[in-house]
């Protein structure tokens, strides 16, 4: 079993709720959260931040399930995943 | 400084790291030494991982090269901005430099001037921005009028992998329409 | 960017120099998740690094106090902070060159004394910011810059030493393995002793390149991933495999170092009031 | 002959008019050291055993827990430093000692202490080599290595020299107090006999008396490197109160972040070489006599001073203008104690000269500047005196058993 | 202005002309450090990895295993030089390679290597310090270090520096030989820009028609340390082969046995100073420009010389009576090169002042000694061009951005 | 005369400068005994020391080759002698300070490497040469010169950090225990690795007069005695007793390190012969 | 039970078949042979040898039983336990 | 030497070690500064740990004592035979020695020698050599000239044990026949 799975299926757990924020100027691009996302929220931008890398971006904050991967996984400090506003941790595990 | 002047050819390569900067500078520097040429090459880079310099700086001279610090350069080759503007008041020859990675240019001295489109040349016809520093060489070669063979040879002695597109770089550049003839 | 770097970390120190895919980031991510399910505030934590990738890419990210040692004596400086501020934890965090190759002495004597850190021995298996070459943690047989034809020195687990030494606290794990770095730095740091976290992580640039024969990111992450599950992705075994978990939990068994000298001190001085009172 | 003039240029003149109320002990150099360490509000010790150093080791091991201090007994030298300058990081007075074969073991600690500014004191008694030699007898062969006792160059160092064991308990404390007000580490370079000797030592009853003492400060905020200041008293920093103070191997921003600008090299030098180059006369201290009217002047330091100041009187006594140098400071080198063209013999307990160097360097005719090399026993008087009237007479040293006269 | 004479005097100059069959390639000069020291003959490295001498160690890690010998990654310097000793003591020619902050961690093996007369190579590849300062730029902060290697005193030291990546080749095999000769650690004080740069370099083909590298030998009988003379080429002891040899840290008789009596000491002292003294001739390399009419002379080693040369030779081409001074022999310091009454302006890496003081010591006027100190890049033709014109004319150094001329 | 002494060490070094009842010279009769039983000759054995009255007083006395290495680094010396010199069998004789404290390190990575020397850590629980001061090893409560209100840093076994660094034979045993230090050298010397044997014994002059309140040598001696059986002579139980005999036997079970080295020399010099053939 | 017994019962094992030797000018008087030996062969002398040391001499060479304790337990090489001339080892095991 | 003679008292003690030599340095010095002078002493010994010699140079001055070295002894006193002849001519006044140690003496000069039987004297008083360098330091008190009582107090503080036997000693050194009145 690879860490980063080829086809990806989405683990049960409501979609929707969560903010995906990738901080674009500080990402290098290493790919990881792409790859560990099970639902495919991530995608290559396709100009160089200020660092000179083709930084991630968020392009379907909606499929976000909030399982963290994308989160523990980023070298660079770059994501934060939070519970929408108003929509209270509880409710959203 | 007229001293210096007669006897040795300064060269300074600038760019991003990853850009081929370094190997450029061997293979201009083997190449002299192939033709019995004595060289020297410093490499230098910014802190930055990424966003600072790498630098090359040749020397070739008829004899042992004493200073191997480029401080008028006759040749700067710039493949950044940065590096662009960074060491421009080294250099008192010609500047090749690539508009795509080098978008704003000094005005005062516009005959010092030449643009190599190198990358986008790169891209239309590999596909990819890693053979900008053959089709640079190519240009470089021409223009300073040094050996194209014995520089093709250099390169391939060189360069481990690559060589049909490397020596096709090499001839694109070398054959720039733009470039004035030698 | 993330929520506990913008709370912990100096916004600008980071991102850091570090190569991209360099694990340096992700395990100090784990940290603070650790130090912050603590409940601790910047000024509660001094952070000391070595020399190295491991000490270059974390100094002076911390908020809060740093010190980068000179290369292999992080620990020894630390025995001496820990003197003069005893209240403060003290989270020391060195490269597998720095701390089982140049600093072995100082290591091994600061778990026999249970000294009062926590030490994350980050190991890229190489000396990394010079370039690439081995280290006592390299496996055996792999191509560094300085083991060209394999290589050929036996390794060794630092847990295993600095356990036999004293340590009071001793856990390995790797950079696939967030939740567990995250439980074992917390034990770690409830420890009042000498604890030891050695955790192994991809170096994309050198390690990557020339040992395992690439630069991409995920290839060499999933490296990791592979020796420490002890399968590959295939299903087929793996060369070697790492034994993680938490190896030795003596945590708060025996008195922090610091500790016994204050209490001999305070001792000697009761001692020495008697005697002069005997006098007057 | 006239009774010569003589001076002592060192603050312990005064606070020894100005503090009497002590005790007369006969004690060894290395417990002068050791309480002069205590007076100054030493509070650590971390060092690893040496002769002849261990006595201090000794006397501090019973000592610091009396006073609530720490000693540390390291798993070698390279520790002992580093946890000296951890300490003194966090706040606490320091000091560790040793003798030659550990004194080199320091340098990376030493880079480390002056590169962020720790006060420490550090004490060599030095004893004669190369490497182990003979454990037991004095010797005089780090007297470059204390200068130049880290790598990379860019920086200055403060060296103090005691002769006698009252003055090493003065020195300590003087030692302390220069630590603390430059912001540096401070040598003290003896030598065996006078960390072994016995000595008459007034020792003042009340330590919290002596306000001469400088208390350690902290500074508590940006900068933490005062980049292109060159002053002194300049509160050190502290970690571990949460500060957010950054100190490290590399060279620096005021912030104390790492950076690789040959500019940042400047402005850190600029700090590390001035403040202690412009501050010179504050770290003035020498002995003299008879420099008024000599031809030839004998210099020297440390236990060997002694003889050698003994001889320059029997000189004077038998009718020779004989003058008598003893630098108490080594370093930054007192340039002007040699001003004057004429004769200097420099004794020395090495044979392959050193500090003889730095007077050539110094004095107006190095053809002038006699050395005098001996090792593992003091210069004796009556060779002194030989020497002496043998410059006099024939402006050269005469030939002497165990005493070497190249310098190349 | 007429051509200037040129002298470079070193053993290589003979070599490169009786040897030509070779390869002319680019490369660094790390490459031309470890090939030399491959071909005369070196079958040990012992090392620890350091920028800007980590390359030197991964040669040795390719190259020796081809040529049979071992190349050993060391836990840290001290073990690598102490490695080094041992191999070498037991027959095999070694070599350490370091930079600033590991080489102060060889005091103790260099005493050691010192003391027991063992042949030993070590390179310090020069960066800007203190500490880890700037881990890519060069730095000249070694100079005294190199000399007072290690403590106690009372020995000498052979110190040489290379200023091209050609140099670097060849004055290794040099410093081999003269470690074997003179049975000495001999140190190679380079930097970080002859071992990062690239030059054209000649490679012989064949290194076993290098007739004049010096093979070792083997001392194989009592005494084991010849008291009271001061030959070279006196053959090395080599343990393991049932001799009765006896080495070790302490004062010691012929036999090798320790002795705690200062005659032995005076003994030892003896050949470990004179052995060198009296065959400085043996030692002598340098190389000068335009020397014999020069009014002020340019003075300069390592890299920094290659820019410094060019400025002479441009101030010359300006009608400047200037000349220039590089001496490749560090230590035993050149005093001779330095006899003329004349105008020096010493440029060195590293804002101290090291280099200078020697200078000052050995020319006729220390106030004709002008320091021209830099740090992390070389001094540029143009800056030396200045310096010189200002001291012709008005007879100090202009004062230039990042240029610092004190050196007290 | 002790006839092995006759045949194996200098006349003129015996006896050596070690106070009177001095365990240094009991173990080093029995090291003779144990050399004399495998049939070593003098040419066989290089004798290393470290700096310590272990080292001093053992210094020289061997009548074959001697190496004296400067504090703490006998250990890396003894690689490079092992490295030009591999037939010999190299026995290091270090104190408990030199070998345990400062050269704590090059011990370990020894270890690690399984170098072919025997370590004989001859330990009188103090840095003795230098007047009694506390070491790595001195037993908690203890007084000594340095420790005057008794050992307060916690200590270890040696041996214990060694085995699990990697050392392939590790044994204790104490002054008291002649035969089996004679059986323990024997196999260790049999190992063509790294072999490390820990032997405690009585200083008379300093550990005794200060920690034990006497230079009564047969008192010091039967401290000894009474801690390797557990009893004290009125059969009552010691504060502490010490685990002697081996505790670790793994000889000749991994190449020895220089071998290792040799292997690879010739498996690349092998390649290259090919390579240059191939080209021809 | 102390190493250096108070009362000596001599082992079995037949006497009078040893030569024991200790070299006196090499002895530093620490005891150890008198005391572990089972059967009184050694005695102090009066006078103080080269060293200083008041040393140890052999005096009822006749009780030795050969049990080597003396040899194995002397600090500085001064003791040799050999078999009689004439007999040889075997027998006098 | 004049110069100094006027002004310092040079005290020169050598014997094997355990003879108690430097102890008895010490309460002389201590004795010396009691009384408001200044004093150095220098430590030494050969490197034999028996066989060798255990020395103390004191010098006691009214003012600050320079060299701490004793090149010309007022009183020597020699425990044994070796430090008897390795030191003889470093003295040039009253040689105290004890003819149990010391069987040979110079004849050169007798006036100057005093024999003090101090061990044979301990052994017969006290049964043991222990207290032979008090009964010495009793002598030496005697012949220079000391204050008895201050030399008595300062070795009490100086010695922790058996005081009777030690004050006993001195006595009996004190009042030697022997010895000619001070
Ligand atoms: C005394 C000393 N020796 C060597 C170096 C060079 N150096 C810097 S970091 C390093 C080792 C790096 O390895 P590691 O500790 O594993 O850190 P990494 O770079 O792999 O994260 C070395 C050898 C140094 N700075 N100081
Ligand atoms: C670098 C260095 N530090 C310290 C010393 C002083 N020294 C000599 S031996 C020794 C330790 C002795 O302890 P150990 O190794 O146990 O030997 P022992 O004397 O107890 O037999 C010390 C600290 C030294 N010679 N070199
Ligand atoms: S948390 Fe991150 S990894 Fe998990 S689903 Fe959301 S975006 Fe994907
Ligand atoms: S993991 Fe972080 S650094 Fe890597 S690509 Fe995603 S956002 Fe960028
Ligand atoms: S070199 Fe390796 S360890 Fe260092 S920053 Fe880059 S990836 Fe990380
Ligand atoms: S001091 Fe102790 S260890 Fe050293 S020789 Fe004397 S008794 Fe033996
Ligand atoms: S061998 Fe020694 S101990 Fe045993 S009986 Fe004979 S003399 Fe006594
Ligand atoms: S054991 Fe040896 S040293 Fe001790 S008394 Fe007996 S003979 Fe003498
Ligand atoms: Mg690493
Ligand atoms: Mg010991």
């Amino acid at each position: 079993m690879a860490l980063f799975k080829a086809e990806k299926k989405a683990p049960k757990g409501p979609a929707g709720r969560w903010d995906v924020l990738v901080a674009e100027d500080m990402c290098k691009a290493c790919g990881f959260c792409l790859q560990v996302c099970p639902v495919d929220v991530f995608a290559w931008r396709s100009t160089a931040n200020k660092l000179g890398w083709l930084p991630m971006i968020v392009a379907h904050e909606e499929n976000c399930v909030g399982c963290m991967l994308c989160y523990q996984i980023c070298p660079d400090f770059c994501i934060a995943v939070t519970v929408k506003a108003g929509l209270e941790e509880g409710a959203a595990r | 400084m007229a001293a210096r002047g007669r006897t040795r050819t300064e060269i300074l390569i600038s760019g991003f790291g990853g850009q081929g900067v370094i190997r450029m500078g061997q293979i201009i520097g083997l190449c002299a030494i192939k033709q019995g040429h004595r060289v020297t090459m410093l490499k230098s880079h910014g802190t930055e991982t990424r966003g600072g310099y790498v630098r090359a700086q040749l020397v070739i001279a008829p004899q042992y090269v004493d200073s191997p610090v480029v401080e008028n350069a006759d040749v700067f080759v710039a493949f950044s901005a940065p590096a662009y503007r960074k060491f421009y008041d080294l250099c008192r020859g010609k500047i090749l430099y690539d508009p795509e990675m080098v978008s704003e240019v000094r005005t005062e001295a516009p005959e010092r001037h030449v643009a190599v489109p190198a990358t986008q040349l790169s891209k239309e016809r590999f596909g990819k921005e890693l053979f900008a520093n053959m089709i640079m060489l190519g240009a470089l070669t021409r223009l300073s009028g040094m050996d194209y063979a014995a520089m093709k040879q250099a390169m391939l002695e060189i360069i481990p992998r690559f060589h049909e597109q490397n020596l096709a770089a090499l001839e694109a550049g070398h054959t720039l329409a733009t470039l004035a003839p030698a | 960017m993330n929520p506990l770097a913008k709370k912990y970390l100096r916004p600008s120190q980071i991102p850091t120099k570090a190569c991209h895919g360099c694990g340096i980031g992700m395990i100090e991510n784990w940290l603070l998740q650790a130090i912050d399910e603590l409940g601790l505030k910047q000024e509660d934590v001094v952070f000391g690094t070595g020399i190295g990738c491991v000490g270059r890419q974390t100094f002076a990210t911390w908020g809060g106090d740093n010190f980068g040692a000179t290369h292999g004596r992080a620990l020894a400086v630390a025995t001496g902070v820990k003197l003069a501020q005893p209240e403060r934890r003290i989270l020391v965090v060195v490269g597998d060159g720095d701390a089982a190759s140049i600093g072995t002495s100082h290591l091994i004597h600061a778990a026999r004394r249970n000294l009062g850190v926590t030490v994350i021995c980050e190991d890229n298996m190489g000396y990394e910011s010079t370039g690439g070459q081995f280290s006592p943690t390299t496996p055996a047989g792999y191509v560094t810059n300085s083991s060209p034809y394999g290589m050929v020195e036996p390794s060794f687990d630092p847990c295993d030493v600095v356990k036999a030494a004293g340590a009071t606290f001793v856990a390995e794990t790797t950079a696939t393995q967030w939740h567990q770095t995250v439980k074992v730095v917390k034990k770690a740091l409830q420890n009042e002793g000498f604890s030891f976290v050695h955790v192994r992580f991809p170096c994309n640039e050198n390690f990557g390149a020339y040992a395992l024969g690439t630069r991409d990111t995920l290839k060499n992450l999933e490296w990791i991933y592979e020796h420490t599950q002890g399968r590959k992705a295939d299903g087929s075994a793996t060369d070697f495999t790492w034994e993680t978990g938490i190896k030795h939990d003596a945590s708060n068994s025996r008195p922090e170092f610091t500790r016994l000298l204050r209490d001999m001190n305070a001792r000697v001085q009761a001692d020495l009031a008697k005697k002069t009172a005997a006098k007057a | 002959m006239s009774e010569p003039a003589a001076r002592l240029i060192a603050p312990w003149t005064e606070w020894e008019r100005r503090h009497t109320k002590g005790r007369r002990l006969l004690e060894a150099g290395t417990f002068a050291l050791t309480e002069g360490a205590i007076a100054a509000g030493c509070r650590v010790f971390a060092g690893y055993p040496i002769t002849p150093a261990t006595d201090i080791a000794e006397y501090m091991s019973k000592r610091l827990p009396q006073v609530g201090g720490y000693y540390m007994q390291a798993e070698d030298e390279l520790a002992g430093m580093h946890m000296c300058a951890g300490a003194s990081l966090g706040g606490l007075k320091a000091m560790t000692a040793t003798s030659g074969p550990g004194y080199t073991l320091m340098h990376d600690a030493y880079g480390w202490a002056i590169t962020n500014e720790i006060p420490l004191v550090v004490v060599d008694a030095m004893r004669v080599g190369p490497i182990s030699g003979i454990t037991g007898a004095p010797g005089q062969g780090e007297f470059y290595i204390a200068r130049y006792a880290s790598h990379g160059g860019n920086f200055e160092t403060i060296v103090l020299s005691p002769s006698s064991v009252q003055e090493a308990f003065w020195l300590t404390i003087d030692a302390f107090n220069l630590a603390e007000r430059f912001g540096t580490p401070v040598t003290i370079l003896t030598d065996q006999v006078v960390s072994d000797m016995w000595e008459d030592l007034f020792i003042p009853d009340d330590y919290t008396e002596l306000d001469f003492v400088v208390p350690r400060k902290a500074n508590l905020t940006m900068p933490f490197f005062p980049v292109g200041s060159d002053a002194i008293d300049v509160p050190p920093n502290i970690i571990g109160r949460g500060t957010g103070v950054c100190v490290s191997a590399y060279t620096h921003t005021e912030e104390g972040y790492d950076i690789e600008e040959m500019e940042a090299q400047w402005a850190q030098t600029h700090r590390l070489i001035n403040k202690i180059r412009h501050h010179r006369s504050e770290l003035t201290r020498y002995e003299t006599v008879g420099t008024d009217d000599a031809d030839v002047v004998a210099v020297a330091y440390g236990a060997d001073a002694r003889t050698v100041k003994t001889a320059v009187l029997e000189a004077r006594a038998r009718g020779l203008r004989a003058g008598f140098v003893r630098p108490i400071t080594l370093w930054p080198f007192l340039d002007e104690l040699f001003a004057a063209d004429r004769h200097y013999v420099v004794c020395e307990l090495n044979y392959d000269g050193q500090l003889v160097r730095e007077v050539m360097r110094a004095a107006p005719d190095s053809r002038k500047v006699h050395f005098m090399g001996k090792s593992a026993e003091l210069h004796t008087v009556s060779e002194v005196v030989a020497a002496l009237e043998g410059v006099a007479q024939t402006g050269r040293i005469p030939e002497l058993p165990y005493i070497w006269t190249e310098v190349r």
